[in-house]
């Protein structure tokens, strides 16, 4: 085992892991995360903490995963390279760690242009896989990327994100490729409505070797209507939304349409559990967290196992 | 007085009558480089034209843009110009005759006069002159800008010939002048002598005789000239005051039996009338009231309906169609009663007016019918020269061609045609064997300017009344005075006359002036002969400039003369600040390619591209269609008879075998590069399509029209109903099936004259009474009905619609508002149509219909080869040309010529005659060796360029590019003048001649110096 | 300011404007003196500095004509022309004077009624608009 | 080439309101080719700057002068015979032109006219998009030839983020996405296997990271 | 990439023909070319086509190949005999040319040289045969080679005014396939609608398809078409919108460059036919968004 956490350990025994996420508030109380938080406790095996996600300002997600560790639940660190150099990188993960989060997901950011801080610097000191480097290089060698040592070097367990579905298609088994050499020990991907293409992409991922490299999380998000299902299609950059989902959703009442985007996810996932090499979901209930455990039941994924800790 | 020398031998063509015609033939060949002697039998040329207040169907002022020609004429090299002179005696054949020219004494010396007037002055009863009414003219000579330049005098009314000899300060006075006969060679001969106007004296019933204010068209124009007798005053010849209500009466000696009068129609009155009344109602809007009294109305040229519907609609103007029985004197009133019978009723109207004018027609004179006699040429019966249906200017004997109103009465545009044809044919005969006198204009070396400090001429024309007639033109000269650097301010007459040139060449010399600005009319019409003066006087053609306070300030600021005045200081100031910032430049000059492209494969382009090929020069003739033939394919015969067919194989022939011309079949132009005298056309070829770029110097477009199918009665949906040119192919065809016929109907006007076709096609009249008395020989008991809207057989043609008349061919008139209705009934067609006699609808059952569809423009083709070219098109999409009136060949972008059916719809006869004048125009234009682009071209100053590519990206034929030195180099041999590249250049660094930045910001210190 | 005449400079191309021009003349369409034209081969030659000069030295208007779209003599000067009129229009707003003074008008050497209405629309126009702020803080600079 | 636009001109009214006459120095480089401030761009400005003044009733005085470069003293030093007769002199160059005119003139208020914008060049007439950051460490070779730091709206310099939609670029429809142009031109050179490699953080000290830099070849220093 | 490599891997490949000058003057060619480079995967150069005598397409390949563009030459048997064509063939490959396209060729009499002999010394398909044969080592008597040449070798599909011609259009273009063309290029394409209906049977061939572009410049040229090539439906609407635009000459590029962006979906490549107008090539290919 490279670090203590507990997603590493599911990973091991083969069962499929479960994650989800927490978006922390925008103010300095905590009462909303830790609400959100207990929501998902028992139904999920680690929650992301979301870094000034969507380039908005929030609670930093250092602190956030504080208040979900104190719930005993794991938490999974998320930091983007948009705001902080290499330097405040490192700082907030020798910090995190020093709390015991030991799970980390290592992201570039949505650009400052869509939030709302669109005059910010962007930081850009290093990108998302340079970034797993660090981190993996932090652990393993016990080095700061500057090259000194590390006196206690951080364990973190190294995330990243893949979008199968952005452009170039061809690239995205190669950019995964990056990151695995990298060093990224689980992959959260974007969220999957177009299941023909992700298996497209699997099996790529799967020609180059690399499913059994990193443990691939496929993202499920349920729609709530068909108008999210249009905006995600149209409006949300590198998503792949087909025709028949927006049909499907449009095909049903709109009272039903929650129910039938939960059923659209549970299907999903039942489907890709088939598929080799995927190793667990990753649930993103934006807003919605409240839903995740029914996802969760009906898509047969409880009990969550017990591993040791 | 006459030099003899100057007479060439053999190779020189004699051009008689000094009208119009004569002097656009003359300066045809002349550019062509073939020497003319041009007689006239009067003291100075112009003809009947410059006689004319305004022309239609622009309503220009004529001595405008007649002028400039004249005076062109005047200087030619090859042009000898005899006025005075007469032929006495013929003899010899095509290529060498010898004549007898008999020239009258003048009594004053040509190289001496100035034209200065002091001899009329002192002596007005021995001074020669014979204006419109005479008897009232203020200057002996005929028109202000006259050439020869010089007076004329009567000795025999000479009672003081010592006084008359000492009042001329140039001591210009002959009085031992006697009469001259000189013999010349001359390889052809132009007949140009003009026609006479009916003289309305022997028609007692109208009155010209016996009362002053019935007066002919020609004695109207006279009164409404500003140089005429009265001076532009509209005024009542008996007792001068300004009439109330005016009527035209029409074919006044045409289309008519009465004695001494002719049976055609003369063909340009009805325009004549209408251009009178229209000028008459732009002058004096309301306050007069205008008729015209007429028989139909023959608006047949290009665009002339149109004039006709802003006559009738936008003037006013009443139209009567009558023909008024008498014009009798109303004792009471003293105005002028015209009884008359309404087209609408049978009884007798009389109406009073105050002056009638009567449009008379036109004839040809003895003196012309004795030459004839003379020169040894048919006459037709009406006394015109009688020549060919396919060779329009040919006369009977070869060698000598005819133009103007001696072959056909006829308008300015058509006469302008068939002078050039005329020429054409004649300098064809000499083209082979005729050794070309190559002598150009020697100007003085120019003077080196550079140094010396600013001296500016300014020169302010009145220009008659046109500008002195609004603003106090010496008042402008004074005001000139006082600006920087003006040495000499002067106002000087026409400053476009000879005389004025002189002048102003002389001023420059004594003065030594070395910058010059010219207040007169617009730089485009004129700026070359002012170039040429400073040439002469020994500057650099760039040094003038010219404040255009003729076009753009008193003739549109007319009615605020002081504002007028005002904005004219503010001009002539402008224009004296930038010319200080004129400096020398060199024109740019480069070979003529003498190549010639005919684009169209009819009888027009065929005859323009045979024409330029026996002359010597390669011809490319593209047609759009797989073979050659046109429209004529479809025409069998004339209305005089002549088998079209047999013509058109002929012709196909001869073009096809023709070493000089490469016909290029299937050819669709795409694209068009180049100047005139370097153009490149470049053609797809199908059916391949492969792609050919041609290099030629001149374009001649005849890419004709197409017979217009209006989806109208039936057309194209019942099989007896048809086209004319269906009939002329069913008789030819099918003659048994003529015989079968009982009755026939033919509408006139189908497709034209309506709102989607405005204009008249010209032709249809005389092919509906072409196709009727066929039909009528084949069968003499069918009855034909021709339903028209106004017949409109001007000429000759007038004769063969006596005639079908006279075979019993009903006509009737129908009104653009109630057209015939057609109904198909089985075999049969219904035809009901409002008869005006019967004054009821009747209806026949016809078992053909005609329709009379005309031409209409083949949008196509003009829209593609407008937009490669840039020509400019009418409304109704055909090509038009750079001046309607004077120049109605010559299309807007030099280089290129228009006829045929592509400028208008014409019959093949006058296609003919438009082609070789085509051939002419363009024949004028290659006489030149060299092709002169102008100074106005874009320099680099190198050491500013900061080489950033944007002149390169903007230049819209991608000119520049950045040389080796690291700047930016424009190829002045390329260079088009637009400036584009000047106005973007972000480091300023390109500047274009003639347009220098330096030059713009002046003009607009001059002309808002007084606001700041 | 009730007898306001304002001074208007007109930039024609020879092509097509300027024969406009003439033709007006030629066919005694009275039309403002208060254009004045100036003569260019192009509207495409017209620089910006020309227009703003012109402004600048006191013309209360200033309008390019060139020929109408697709006829240019230089395949596309009138264009440009209009896409620097249109930059004009936008630094003259910049500094208040106001962009509506100066105009891109186009025609066909035809159109002489059109030159005329033309003259006579922007001469109306500014006249409404008032004398160029240049001229009259200037002259009041003057007076004071 | 550096490339600009001019600021607004309420900005450069407002600065220069407290002047009566001014020099207005344009230059010949850069700014002229991408219609900043070249000798056609002085011309404007001075027009509208000194009309704008009129409007206000003030009169303002332009001296207008393009030197041939602005950021090499002895071109700046052409300015000497005129600067005395000016209170302020506003400088359309670069931003460097304008220090070289600051550092010259220590006595002479010095306002920029232009802001300068990026280093770039020009895609078409009228149209200049930003090419080069001068990170002072190219990684061009690596990447096709188009570079990731100037043209990647997030530095990537490993590929594409999650956001490239149809070639296009999240940010903005209207740019490119840099790793899709870099991938397809890597394609098209056959050489995909360079993106295999992982290209490690970069050392930001050769770019602005490393405090103001300076070129110095020693073979030319004076 | 290479042609061939981007044809094999289901790439659409963008082909631009240019025909060589009438003539020695090669600067119009050259430069031509230089606009188009690393835009078009390949340059097809025609040889006399049309039966209008120019520089061979043999020396026009090899210029292309100078510059650096990859060609694509025509071959055709009206002008050579098989000594000929072979000789040229190897020469051909030894000078860098990779790719051939058999062609039928115009009549004589439609050409400029109506007095040439035409050869003819055997057909397209023999041709194709001998071209089969050169590469596998063995001319057209049986000779071993000493070295084989290699190329990419494809044939046209003639246009065809109606079905019983297309009919037989395509079961020619069957033996073509069969007897080695390795890519077909089709007539111009003017309407999508249509020709995605022949696409389909066109894709039977089991080879790629490269569907022709051809630019109309004028509207004569596209009533022409609509006239006298029943088979090339051009429609009436597409007429009226050149006719209509304020500037044909763009619209004309513009329409080109819509069919080319319509045909990335259906076929395998294009090929833009421009006869003339070459130096419009990049706006065409801009307007194709290539």
């Amino acid at each position: 085992m490279k670090t203590e956490s507990v997603l590493e350990k599911i990973f091991a025994s083969g069962e499929l892991a479960v994650t989800s996420e927490c978006g922390p508030p925008r103010g300095a109380v905590p009462e909303k995360i830790i609400e959100k938080a207990k929501m998902l406790k028992g139904y999920v095996d680690a929650v992301n903490v979301t870094d000034n996600q969507t380039a908005m300002v929030r609670m930093s997600s250092f602190a956030a995963c504080v208040f979900i560790k104190q719930l005993g639940m794991n938490p999974i660190l998320q930091m983007v390279t948009r705001d902080r150099n290499r330097l405040a990188m490192q700082a907030d993960i020798l910090g995190a760690y020093s709390h015991g989060i030991n799970n980390m997901l290592c992201l570039s950011g949505d650009h400052p242009h869509f939030g709302d801080h669109p005059m910010a610097a962007n930081v850009h000191d290093i990108d998302s896989v340079q970034f797993v480097q660090m981190v993996k290089d932090m652990r393993d060698n016990g080095k700061f990327q500057g090259g000194d040592d590390i006196s206690n070097p951080p364990k973190m367990f190294i995330g990243a994100a893949a979008n199968p579905f952005a452009d170039p298609f061809e690239l995205r088994v190669a950019r995964l490729g990056k990151k695995v050499k990298a060093g990224t020990d689980f992959i959260q991907t974007q969220c999957i409505y177009n299941l023909d293409k992700f298996e497209k992409w699997m099996e790529g991922v799967r020609d180059r070797g690399l499913h059994e490299k990193v443990n691939i999380m496929a993202g499920i998000t349920p729609m709530k209507t068909v108008g999210m299902a249009k905006y995600m299609k149209n409006r949300v950059p590198g998503m792949d939304v087909p025709d028949e989902i927006i049909k499907r959703m449009a095909g049903v009442p709109k009272e039903k349409q929650p129910d039938e985007g939960i059923k659209i996810s549970v299907e999903a996932i039942e489907r890709l559990k088939a598929v080799e090499g995927v190793k667990g979901f990753h649930i993103m209930a934006i807003e919605w967290e409240q839903k995740v455990p029914e996802i969760v039941e009906k898509a047969g994924l409880l009990p969550r196992p017990k591993v040791d800790l | 007085m006459q030099d003899q020398n100057m007479l060439k031998q053999n190779h020189t063509v004699l051009v008689i009558g000094g009208g119009v015609a004569g002097i656009r033939a003359a300066m045809d060949l002349a550019e062509s480089k073939r020497d003319v002697v041009l007689i006239d039998k009067a003291y100075s040329i112009g003809g009947l034209m410059t006689q004319l207040d305004r022309t239609f169907p622009t309503n220009n002022c004529d001595l405008c843009t007649l002028s400039p020609n004249l005076s062109e004429s005047g200087r030619q090299l090859h042009i000898e110009l005899m006025a005075m002179t007469q032929v006495a005696e013929v003899q010899g054949e095509a290529g060498n005759f010898k004549l007898k020219l008999i020239t009258e004494p003048r009594f004053i010396d040509l190289e001496k006069c100035t034209a200065c007037g002091d001899c009329f002055n002192k002596y007005p009863e021995c001074v020669r002159f014979t204006p419109g009414l005479d008897h009232r003219a203020p200057t002996c000579m005929r028109y202000p800008q006259a050439i020869p330049h010089a007076f004329s005098i009567d000795i025999e009314k000479c009672k003081d010939i010592d006084g008359l000899v000492k009042v001329c300060k140039a001591d210009a006075i002959l009085p031992e002048d006697t009469q001259k006969v000189q013999e010349v060679d001359v390889g052809a001969i132009v007949l140009a002598p003009g026609a006479e106007v009916f003289d309305p004296g022997k028609l007692d019933s109208l009155g010209y005789a016996t009362n002053p204010d019935v007066v002919t068209s020609l004695e109207y124009e006279r009164i409404l000239s500003a140089s005429g007798p009265t001076q532009g005053e509209l005024v009542r010849p008996s007792d001068g005051k300004q009439p109330d209500k005016i009527a035209w009466i029409q074919c006044v000696g045409s289309r008519s039996l009465h004695e001494g009068a002719a049976s055609y129609c003369s063909s340009a009155c009805c325009m004549f009338a209408l251009k009178e009344a229209i000028v008459t109602k732009e002058r004096f809007q309301d306050s007069i009231e205008t008729a015209i009294f007429y028989m139909d109305m023959r608006t047949f040229g290009k665009d002339y309906e149109l004039y006709l519907n802003r006559a009738k609609n936008d003037f006013d103007i009443r139209l009567s169609r009558s023909r008024p029985h008498s014009v009798l004197r109303n004792p009471e009133t003293a105005s002028l009663s015209i009884t008359y019978t309404p087209d609408d009723s049978n009884t007798n109207v009389t109406e009073d007016f105050d002056m009638v004018v009567l449009s008379t027609g036109f004839k040809v004179s003895q003196d012309v019918q004795d030459l004839a006699v003379k020169l040894g040429i048919e006459l037709n019966e009406h006394h015109f020269a009688k020549t060919d249906s396919f060779s329009p200017v040919a006369t009977s004997k070869s060698g000598i061609y005819v133009c103007g109103m001696f072959e056909s009465p006829k308008d300015i545009p058509e006469t302008m045609v068939q002078a050039s044809a005329a020429a054409f044919c004649a300098s064809k005969d000499l083209s082979v064997t005729a050794e070309l006198s190559e002598s150009v204009e020697e100007f003085p070396p120019e003077r080196d300017v550079s140094q010396e400090p600013l001296r500016i001429g300014v020169f302010v024309c009145d220009c008659g009344l046109n500008i002195g007639g609004v603003i106090d033109a010496k008042g402008l000269a004074d005001y000139a005075g006082t600006l920087p650097d003006v040495i000499v301010s002067e106002m000087i007459g026409h400053g476009c006359s000879r005389e004025s040139l002189v002048h102003i060449e002389n001023t420059i010399i004594e003065k030594n002036l070395n910058r010059v600005v010219i207040g007169g009319c617009s730089p485009r019409t004129h700026e070359t002969k002012f170039q040429d003066a400073l040439r002469r006087a020994g500057l650099n053609k760039y040094l003038v400039e010219i404040a255009n306070i003729r076009d753009q300030d008193t003739w549109v600021h007319f009615d605020h003369p002081d504002d007028a005045f005002i904005k004219a200081k503010e001009l002539i100031r402008m224009a004296t600040i930038s010319v200080a910032l004129s400096r020398p430049l060199t024109d740019n000059i480069f070979p003529m390619n003498k190549d010639v492209l005919v684009v169209g494969g009819g009888v027009t382009g065929m005859n323009a591209a045979l024409g330029m090929a026996d002359m010597g020069f390669k011809v490319y003739l593209a047609e759009r269609s797989g073979e050659l033939g046109g429209v004529a394919k479809k025409i069998h015969k004339t209305i005089e008879g002549d088998d079209v067919q047999a013509y058109v194989k002929d012709l196909i022939n001869k073009t096809m075998q023709h070493d000089r011309i490469e016909v290029i079949n299937n050819a669709f132009i795409v694209d068009h590069t180049g100047m005139p005298g370097m153009f490149k056309t470049g053609f797809q070829i199908a059916p391949q399509m492969f792609y050919r770029q041609i290099e030629h110097g001149v374009t001649i477009l005849a890419t004709g029209a197409l017979p217009n199918k209006p989806e109208e009665y039936l057309l194209g949906e019942h099989k007896n109903v048809m086209t004319q040119l269906d009939m002329d192919a069913m008789i030819e065809n099918h003659p048994d099936e003529i015989k079968g016929l009982t009755n026939i109907v033919m509408i006139q006007c189908v497709g034209s004259r309506c709102p989607e076709n405005p204009n008249c096609s010209r032709i249809c009249c005389q092919s509906a009474i072409k196709n009727a008395l066929r039909i009528r020989e084949l069968n003499s008991t069918a009855k034909i009905f021709i339903l028209y809207r106004d017949m409109r057989t001007y000429g000759f043609y007038e004769d063969y619609y006596k005639k079908a008349r006279e075979l019993g061919v009903i006509f009737v008139r129908y009104g653009a508002d109630e057209p015939p209705e057609v109904q198909a009934v089985g075999e049969q067609l219904k035809v009901t149509f409002y008869d005006s006699i019967l004054r009821r609808n009747v209806s026949v059952y016809s078992d053909c219909l005609c329709l009379s569809t005309g031409l209409i423009a083949d949008e196509e083709s003009s829209e593609d080869l407008g937009r490669i070219f840039h020509i400019p098109k009418t409304i109704d999409n055909y090509f038009l040309e750079d001046h309607i009136k004077l120049r109605p060949i010559d299309l807007s972008v030099p280089g290129f010529f228009v006829a045929g059916t592509a400028h208008a719809p014409k019959t093949i006869r006058e296609c003919i005659a438009q082609a070789q004048a085509a051939a002419s125009r363009a024949h004028s234009m290659l006489g030149r060796d060299t092709l002169n682009l102008g100074a106005a071209i874009a320099r680099v100053e190198g050491e500013k360029c900061a080489a950033c590519l944007i002149c390169v990206r903007a230049c819209p034929f991608s000119i520049p590019f950045i040389n080796e030195d690291g700047y930016s180099e424009i190829d002045p041999a390329k260079c088009h003048g637009c400036g584009i590249c000047a106005a973007v250049c972000p480091a300023k660094a390109i500047q274009l001649m003639q347009y220098e930045d330096d030059q713009i910001m002046a003009k607009l210190t001059g002309l808002l110096e007084r606001v700041n | 300011m009730e007898n306001f005449e304002p001074t208007i400079v007109a930039f024609c191309c020879h092509y097509c404007a300027y024969t406009a021009a003439d033709m007006a003349g030629s066919k005694r369409l009275c039309y403002p003196s208060n254009v004045k034209i100036i003569r260019v081969p192009c509207s495409g030659k017209v620089d910006s500095i020309h227009i703003l000069k012109a402004l600048e030295m006191g013309a209360d208007g200033v309008y390019v004509a060139g020929c109408l779209e697709g006829d240019c003599h230089f395949k596309n000067g009138n264009i440009e022309a209009s896409k620097r009129v249109a930059y004009i229009k936008k630094l003259l707003d910049e500094i208040n004077i106001g962009g509506e003074r100066v105009e891109m008008v186009l025609m066909s050497a035809g159109m002489g009624e059109r030159f005329a209405q033309t003259a006579v629309d922007m001469t109306e126009k500014i006249r409404k608009l008032g004398p160029n702020p240049v001229k009259s803080a200037s002259k009041a600079d003057h007076a004071a | 080439m550096i490339t600009a636009e001019r600021k607004p001109m309420e900005e450069l009214i407002e600065c220069l309101k407290p002047y009566h006459r001014i020099l207005l120095v344009g230059c010949n480089e850069c700014v002229t080719v991408c219609a900043a401030g070249g000798r056609k761009e002085v011309g404007i400005l001075s027009s509208a700057l000194q009309m704008a003044f009129k409007t206000e009733g003030k009169n303002l005085e332009v001296k207008e002068i393009t030197l041939e470069r602005q950021c090499d003293p002895e071109y700046v030093e052409e300015l000497v015979t005129h600067i005395d007769q000016a209170e302020a002199v506003m400088s359309m160059a670069c931003g460097c032109g304008v220090q070289e005119i600051a550092r010259r003139f220590k006595d002479k208020p010095v306002y920029p006219a232009v802001n300068t914008t990026f280093m770039g060049a020009s895609e078409r007439q009228g149209v200049w998009a930003e090419r080069c950051q001068g990170c002072g460490e190219c990684v061009l070779g690596l990447t096709g030839g188009i570079c990731p730091i100037a043209r990647c709206s997030k530095q990537l310099l490993n590929g594409p983020c999650g956001g490239s939609t149809n070639g296009k670029c999240e940010v903005d429809p209207d740019i490119d996405c840099a790793w899709q142009l870099i991938w397809d031109r890597l394609k098209a050179l056959g050489l995909e296997d360079r993106y295999e490699e992982n290209i490690p953080a970069k050392d930001w000290r050769t770019g602005r990271g490393g405090g103001p830099r300076k070129i110095i070849r020693e073979d030319l220093v004076k | 990439m290479s042609f061939r490599k981007r044809l094999t891997s289901g790439e659409f490949v963008v082909l631009a023909e240019m025909n060589t000058p009438k003539g020695a003057d090669v600067s119009e060619l050259v430069n031509n070319a230089r606009r188009i480079k690393g835009r078009v995967d390949a340059v097809i150069v025609p040889d006399m086509e049309n039966g209008i005598m120019r520089m061979s397409a043999l020396a026009g390949g090899v210029l292309m190949h100078q510059q650096g563009v990859e060609s694509i030459i025509n071959v055709n048997c009206r002008d050579r005999n098989r000594m000929a064509l072979q000789g040229d063939i190897l020469g051909a490959h030894v000078l860098g040319i990779q790719n051939l396209v058999i062609v039928h060729s115009e009549e004589m009499a439609k050409g400029d040289h109506r007095d040439a002999k035409p050869v003819d010394d055997m057909d397209e398909l023999e041709l194709l045969a001998a071209v089969q044969s050169l590469q596998e080592g063995v001319d057209m008597a049986g000779f071993k080679l000493n070295g084989n040449p290699s190329f990419t070798v494809g044939c046209n599909i003639a246009p065809s005014a109606d079905d019983a011609a297309f009919e037989k259009e395509l079961s020619l273009a069957r033996k073509k396939v069969e007897a080695g063309a390795q890519f077909m290029i089709t007539p111009p394409v003017y309407d999508l609608n249509r020709f995605s209906s022949a696409m389909d049977e066109f894709k039977k061939l089991g080879v790629p398809i490269i569907p022709t572009v051809f630019l109309i410049k004028s509207v004569g040229i596209a009533r022409y078409i609509a006239t006298y090539e029943p088979g090339a439906h051009i429609s009436e609407d597409l007429i009226k919108r050149i006719r209509k635009a304020p500037d044909t000459e763009t619209e004309c590029l513009k329409i080109a460059g819509e069919i080319i962006v319509g045909l990335k979906e259906i076929s395998q490549g294009v090929q833009i036919v421009t006869l003339g107008w070459e130096y419009r090539l990049p706006a065409i290919l801009d307007y194709a968004g290539i």
